[in-house]
């Protein structure tokens, strides 16, 4: 009887312990299931398709090309490999220029006539390349359907464009996506790590204990308070305070993400080292000066040694985290999906594209998808983070 | 020479060392014991001013060293602790190599000659007893050893800065018999040359190792003689019903 | 009372035993002697088998009590104080065997006369008295009462040193008694080696309480 | 130079760089939370935090935001409190020390890095789309549940592990079973320590925005909750919208200040409560 | 009766303990001494199964405790375990008061009446010597007590479910000289109703308290004597180098 | 070596240092017998004191030993044994003090007849080979030597047993060497005690190295 009761108690237990690895594997079927549905899918919108006139060359374009073709960056049919024709652009409201409202009477109870209009426009026009929804496109030779390159892994994280909505054809190049979360990231680790460490020294073994027993409260409550309050203290204060320094168009830049985002890893930073320092037993520490060594010695050459793995650990852990943020980040960088050339300019981060973009995407849409997939970037980048501290502490175990 | 006058230690408001007045034989193994918290190791450590470090800490009198008192103004904290080695209840190895161990304190008081290190090394290693064990692999962690060749490696990582005293609290009490064994026999081969103060709460040890022996109650040294005497025929009745085991 | 305290005790018990039935065994030896009785002496040689077992067995134990216990100070002093007390004991025991031999071995009885000339008979009262004396001294702990017994041994070792020329007289006057004077000598012999044995037993019984050695010197 | 000398200087630069750099620190952080605090004060009233939000959120309170935040934190308690707990004590206590056993941990610890936005986009596609429970308290509440769990396993795992095996042996040696040794042994001994954890990751859940931006939280909601179904706005959501997209950002600035100070003042209250565990409680269990 | 025959325990691959044949005396002292790393722990542990929580512990051959085979099929862990108390290195009472301390084996073993369960808590203190020191604060957190009066309440705590063998893993190795003489003196008070098996770094402790003592070696049961024997006139050389320090 | 075996060879050498003193001793008192030496014999008075130091130095020395490191086994065996021996050699020194003594109370030179009758020369010869003996197997360890010492007491037994028979014969034939002959007799009953004492010092060796008590047993 007490043991059936003990068994099942241990089954329920079981079934607890296993709801971490499910949920990771569920993230895994649904952030890569809606990820990769990008992948492989044409960039125009569904049910639209860009048409040239049958007798033009041209057969294939990428979706780079599309986008400077109706951009109006490239004019000219030899520079996407055509003849030496001028490139004229027509989208479906062009057909006004075309015909008349009266020849169009009609288009919209009767699809077939609109449909033979634009067709005979493509076919009038042998330098016109046309972005038309597929529905008008009657079957007919006059018209050469382009095949636009598909989206490929390549230009997804090459791709230096960032416009997920554009016309005809969306672009999800997140190379500057990537550029703006590592320039963020790693300056605030560079601005927090030898603050904190100075901290996190000055603590552990110059300050009074006094001192300590204040401070130590105080960074333990700064760890605690949301990210939301960084993101609006730095939206309030240092935005306008580098907007002021530098004399910037505007304040939301790749630094002002930096210095909240650093603001926020330091107590995180303090704490750790501080505990990893204080972990040195004392007598190892009462070894040293016993030998004669100063106190600042102790500390550099004993205590620092001892615990730097586990401020190694921490570090890695803190850049995981701020490649990870998202609100602080979105509140205060400017969100420019440009690739940065100065600290000093807006940039924007994975996560807060994802926050800032998925409200607005369609469900299912190729945008919503590219979010996802942005997603499982931060997934993997995290596994890996993970992965690498692992080894790292499994490796300090090993050395004690 | 070392000696201990009036000293009085308090942590706080208690009075942790009452009047202590003890001279110290050179060259000679000196065991402190006595119950739990009577005292030794508080004693102990200050003739290294390791108390200095404990927040709170007052001390009234003089604690002579080599003809000077350690506690007067002006004295160099680090250049006392070089002269006096300490060793402590666990094994306690610095996370370098066996010969980083060693030679971290003749680094740390700016010797930087690679030579009269690599020579300062294998010497303490030899006269802490280790050296034939090392001697192959100076350049593991000192982890990789056991606990007794861990303590030992200590005691050798003391003796490289050269001291005259060398402090031991409770230097075994962490390690098996066989290793006790060992180190007891290494402090009396090292009596030799140093002058030796030793905290142990096994008595026998205390018996087996030293010369002199202090037995310290409720923070007062109650009698200070030749072991021999204390363990045959000590003065105070105090002292004999701690040796015979009918205290408290 | 600790277990160590029992096991004291317990030795001391041993040891009080020890001494009871070394001074029996001397007492025996004096009547046997005086009266020829050679029942009494052969139910000495008898006890003899006792005393010696009980010797190894306080040897025994002490050697226990040192392996096990490891006693130091007055404790460590009680137990050698003990070993040598035992052995001396065990001496008393042997020469009062001895005295009974000579009653076995001797033909005729010892004449009164031969006994009072010289002093034996006062030489078994004071050597008994000095055991007792050490016995009692040993069980209270009693240093002064110890101290006593040292006064004593001065009368045995007068009638020693006169026992030559007491027995020669003695001859002289009567020259048939050789062998009895002989075995009278040995006796007389043997009780100042009592006396002797007595004072070293006080002597250990200074020494363990008061950690002082007064063997082979003259300060109390 | 002699060469003490030499190491008293280093030690008196080293030292005094430190002591600068870490007065500066103080001084930047201490001012953030001076700063809002100074900034918030005069706006928390009763009003504030018992009244409706009105006129485009520049005026009235911020209940509703309260009451949904308080309903998430609860929400995801409830899911994430026992499941952690037990799912610790699984491991610590249960698991065989093999393969399995590290799988778990890994994913444990994995899930533990996993950035809150993707906790927000998994959600969104589990609760909200796949199980159609639309944007609503029971969706924002398991996805932070989600997002606490991991951290709580960690904290009871720590604690369990804390916990000398010979109090288990002796429990044992006792003829107890494994279950009465946990529950009536271990568990009350690392008590304190899982308490504090929880409270812990009650503030961080509390103050998470990205996880319930697209699971529940709503813009502009002037009503209670009345179902787990139901959206609701909450603390943190409502500190962003108000400060970067508010219709009238300089007149809901007030209203800013005060929300952020509001956040501030549950932390440090969550803050108080664990120390105080942490000190009354431990001193109880903790060996002398 | 306890014995263990033709005992083979393996941790994986590693052969922990060699064919150990062993007779425990009921009522009696048995001490098991041996370097470290020899086994007497884990031998100690073969007779409540407490091995059995080590993943990969192999055991062969038996052990008997009272006319049954402990490592049979079918054999009530629990209930064997309630049979055979245990207390270890380091004072580790439960965070309970000092009554519920006691009471726990009681209340795990299914009873309830608190009436029994009063009156078996005050004569486990008593039997463990703790009863007139701690009868004004049973309420009381049993960490307000002393280390050695700790111990004493594990003790207490073993006894209250009325083992009949005792098993103390270096029991007053964690203590100071005054409470390690405490905790003698009840071991020796203890063997007159429980028979007790003791592992012991200390040889002095073995000699003081044991009857009989066990000398392990490399895995292996080298002698198995009387105390008195073992320390006075062992039969093997290695016990002999053992128990004078001639060892290693 | 120890430290711990150091202290147990300063010990063996501090015995031994007592063993040849004791046997220099007999030696001398034999000689000073023979030759009625009286100059020999008031140096054995003078040497005497230094072997009373030494056994309170040995005495001492193993008090320290077992304080300070409880020996237990062969260790505890040899500083148990080492304290009887030491004690049974100071009481051989007792009794070469002792004839030294007669020697010089003696009037007359003793006559080497009465010496060659009563096998005096004999006893001496043979007590002095078995400190000798037992000397060198406490030196090495040798319990076969130790045994051969008992059976060389057979031979002063049994002097000693026709002892008084032989003084008695000889006292008859020369009635005025009566005080000669009651100094024999005391000088043998004497000697007989320095075989049963290196009989005992044998015993204590067979007990260090065997473990074996021999004492009051007849098993060899
Ligand atoms: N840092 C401290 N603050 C306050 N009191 C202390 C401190 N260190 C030690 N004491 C007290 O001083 C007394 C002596 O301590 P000390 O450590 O010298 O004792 P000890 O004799 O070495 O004892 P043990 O044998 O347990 O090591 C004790 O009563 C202890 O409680
Ligand atoms: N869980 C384990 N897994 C593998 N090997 C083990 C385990 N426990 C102990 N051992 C090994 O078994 C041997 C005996 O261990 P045990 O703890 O019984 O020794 P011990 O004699 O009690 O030593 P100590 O005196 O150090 O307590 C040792 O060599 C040890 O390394
Ligand atoms: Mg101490
Ligand atoms: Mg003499
Ligand atoms: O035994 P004795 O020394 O007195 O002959």
């Amino acid at each position: 009887m007490k043991k059936i009761f003990e068994r099942i108690v241990e089954g329920f237990l079981f079934l607890s312990s296993t709801v971490t690895t499910i949920t990771v594997l569920l993230i895994i079927l649904f952030l890569f299931r809606e990820g990769t549905g990008l992948f492989g899918k044409s960039p125009t919108e569904e049910g639209f398709t860009v048409a040239v006139n049958k007798n033009n060359p041209v057969s294939e374009l990428n979706a780079e090309q599309v986008k400077n073709i109706f951009d109006a960056n490239i004019e000219n049919w030899k520079q996407v490999g055509g003849k030496n024709d001028s490139i004229l652009v027509f989208r479906m409201d062009d057909i006004f220029k075309f015909y008349t409202e009266e020849e169009l009477a009609g288009v919209d109870t009767n699809m077939t006539l609109l449909a033979s209009k634009i067709d005979e426009v493509i076919q009038k026009n042998p330098n016109i390349i046309a972005f038309i929804s597929s529905k008008n496109l009657p079957a007919n030779p006059s018209s050469k359907i382009i095949t636009i390159a598909k989206i490929n892994l390549s230009d997804f994280f090459r791709g230096e464009e960032w416009f997920p909505t554009s016309q005809p054809v969306a672009e999800f190049g997140i190379y500057p996506l990537i550029m703006g979360t590592l320039w963020v990231s790693f300056l605030a680790i560079l601005i927090a790590l030898p603050f904190g460490l100075a901290m996190a020294i000055y603590m552990a073994e110059i300050a009074a204990p006094g001192v300590r027993n204040i401070l130590k409260p105080l960074i333990e409550l700064l760890s605690g308070i949301p990210s939301v309050v960084y993101g609006f203290f730095g939206l309030i204060v240092i935005v306008p305070l580098l907007q002021k320094t530098f004399d910037l168009p505007v304040g939301e830049t790749g630094l002002a993400g930096s210095i909240v985002l650093a603001i926020m890893a330091l107590p995180t930073i303090i704490t750790v080292a501080e505990d990893s320092i204080r972990n040195t037993p004392v007598s190892v520490k009462e070894a040293s000066l016993a030998l004669g060594a100063s106190h600042w010695q102790t500390i550099w050459r004993i205590m620092i040694p001892y615990a730097s793995s586990g401020i190694t650990a921490a570090v890695i852990l803190g850049i995981g985290r701020a490649i990870g943020e998202t609100m602080a980040v979105l509140m205060v960088t400017g969100n420019a999906a440009v690739i940065p050339h100065t600290i000093l300019q807006p940039m924007r981060t994975i996560p807060a594209t994802i926050a800032a973009e998925l409200g607005e995407s369609a469900k299912g849409g190729m945008h919503y998808q590219a979010l996802f997939a942005l997603g499982c970037i931060l997934f993997i980048i995290t596994l890996v983070v993970n992965l690498t501290v692992e080894m790292i502490s499994k490796k300090r175990k090993q050395n004690r | 020479m070392i000696e201990a006058k009036n000293l009085n230690l308090y942590y706080g408001a208690f009075h942790a060392l009452k009047d202590i007045n003890l001279k110290v034989a050179e060259k000679s193994v000196t065991a402190l014991i006595g119950p739990s918290g009577c005292g030794k190791s508080t004693f102990l450590r200050t003739f290294n001013r390791m108390n200095d470090l404990i927040p709170g800490v007052k001390i009234e009198g003089d604690i002579i060293v080599d003809d000077e008192n350690i506690y007067q103004k002006g004295i160099d904290v680090d250049r006392l602790r070089k002269r006096v080695g300490m060793v402590f209840q666990k094994p306690n190895p610095f996370a370098k190599s066996i010969f980083e161990n060693v030679a971290y304190g003749m680094r740390v008081n700016g010797i930087s000659n690679e030579k009269v290190i690599k020579e300062a090394v294998e010497q303490s290693l030899k006269q802490s007893a280790l050296w034939d064990e090392v001697k192959d692999s100076l350049k593991k962690s000192a982890y990789a050893l056991s606990g007794g060749q861990q303590q030992r490696l200590c005691i050798a990582r003391a003796l490289a800065v050269e001291p005259t005293i060398l402090l031991m609290d409770e230097p075994a009490s962490a390690l098996d018999p066989i290793s006790t064994a060992k180190i007891e026999e290494l402090i009396h081969e090292l009596k030799k040359k140093y002058t030796i103060l030793i905290v142990t709460h096994n008595m026998q040890q205390a018996a087996r190792v030293s010369d002199f022996t202090a037995f310290f109650y409720m923070g007062s040294l109650i009698e200070y003689d030749l072991t021999k005497t204390i363990f045959t025929n000590p003065a105070k009745q105090q002292t004999q019903n701690y040796v015979t085991g009918r205290f408290g | 009372m600790t277990h160590l305290e029992e096991e004291l005790k317990e030795l001391k018990q041993q040891v009080t035993k020890m001494f009871v039935l070394v001074h029996s065994q001397l007492e025996k030896s004096y009547l046997s002697l005086q009266n020829l009785d050679k029942d009494i002496a052969h139910e000495i040689l008898m006890t003899e088998k006792r005393v010696n077992a009980l010797e190894l067995k306080i040897d025994l134990d002490c050697e226990n009590y040192l392996a096990l216990y490891n006693p130091v100070a007055v404790d460590l002093r009680y137990v050698l104080a003990v070993l040598k007390i035992n052995s001396n004991l065990e001496r008393i025991g042997d020469i009062a065997e001895g005295i009974a031999r000579f009653v076995i071995d001797s033909s005729t009885t010892f004449s009164n006369e031969l006994i009072m000339h010289t002093h034996t008979n006062q030489m078994f009262d004071v050597s008994l008295k000095m055991i007792q004396d050490a016995e009692d001294a040993f069980i209270n702990e009693d240093t002064s009462l110890a101290r006593i017994v040292f006064k004593q041994d001065v009368i045995l070792d007068n009638i020693n040193i006169n026992a030559n020329n007491n027995i020669i007289n003695f001859i002289k006057n009567n020259p048939d008694d050789l062998e009895q004077c002989l075995h009278i000598l040995s006796t007389i012999r043997k009780l100042e080696r009592v006396g002797d044995q007595a004072k070293n037993i006080a002597e250990e019984i200074i020494f363990y309480i008061e950690a002082k050695v007064i063997k082979h010197s003259r300060k109390l | 130079m002699n060469h003490s000398i030499i190491k008293k200087i280093t030690q008196a630069i080293a030292f005094n760089i430190f002591r600068i750099m870490s007065v500066i620190l103080v001084a930047i952080l201490f001012s953030i939370l001076a700063f809002i605090v100074y900034r918030g004060a005069s706006y928390i009233t009763w009003d504030f935090i018992t009244k409706m939000p009105e006129e485009g959120m520049t005026k009235g309170g911020i209940f509703p935001a309260i009451v949904g935040t308080l309903s998430l934190v609860a929400g995801s308690m409830i899911v994430a409190f026992p499941l952690g707990v037990c799912s610790g004590i699984y491991i610590n206590e249960y698991a065989p020390e093999n393969g399995f056993k590290r799988f778990i941990k890994l994913m444990t610890n994995n899930l533990a890095g996993v950035p809150s936005i993707v906790f927000g986009l998994f959600g969104m596609s589990l609760f909200v789309n796949t199980l159609k429970f639309g944007d609503s308290i029971i969706a924002g509440s398991l996805t932070l549940g989600l997002l606490a769990l991991p951290v709580i396993i960690r904290v009871t795992e720590e604690a369990l592990k804390s916990i000398d095996k010979t109090y288990r042996e002796a429990s044992y040696a006792l003829g107890a079973t494994k279950l009465q040794t946990i529950v009536k042994v271990v568990l009350p001994m690392s008590m304190p320590n899982i308490l504090t954890g929880l409270i812990l990751s009650i503030g961080r859940v509390s103050g998470e925005t990205a996880p319930i931006l697209f699971t529940v939280a709503a813009y502009f909601l002037p009503k209670l909750p009345t179902s787990i179904f139901d959206q609701v706005m909450a603390l943190p959501y409502h500190l962003y919208v108000l400060s970067t997209s508010g219709t009238n950002m300089e007149e809901s600035r007030g209203m800013a200040y005060g929300t952020a100070l509001v956040l501030i003042i549950i932390v440090l209250i969550l803050n108080l409560i664990a120390n105080i565990i942490r000190h009354f409680l431990m001193k109880k269990i903790k060996h002398k």
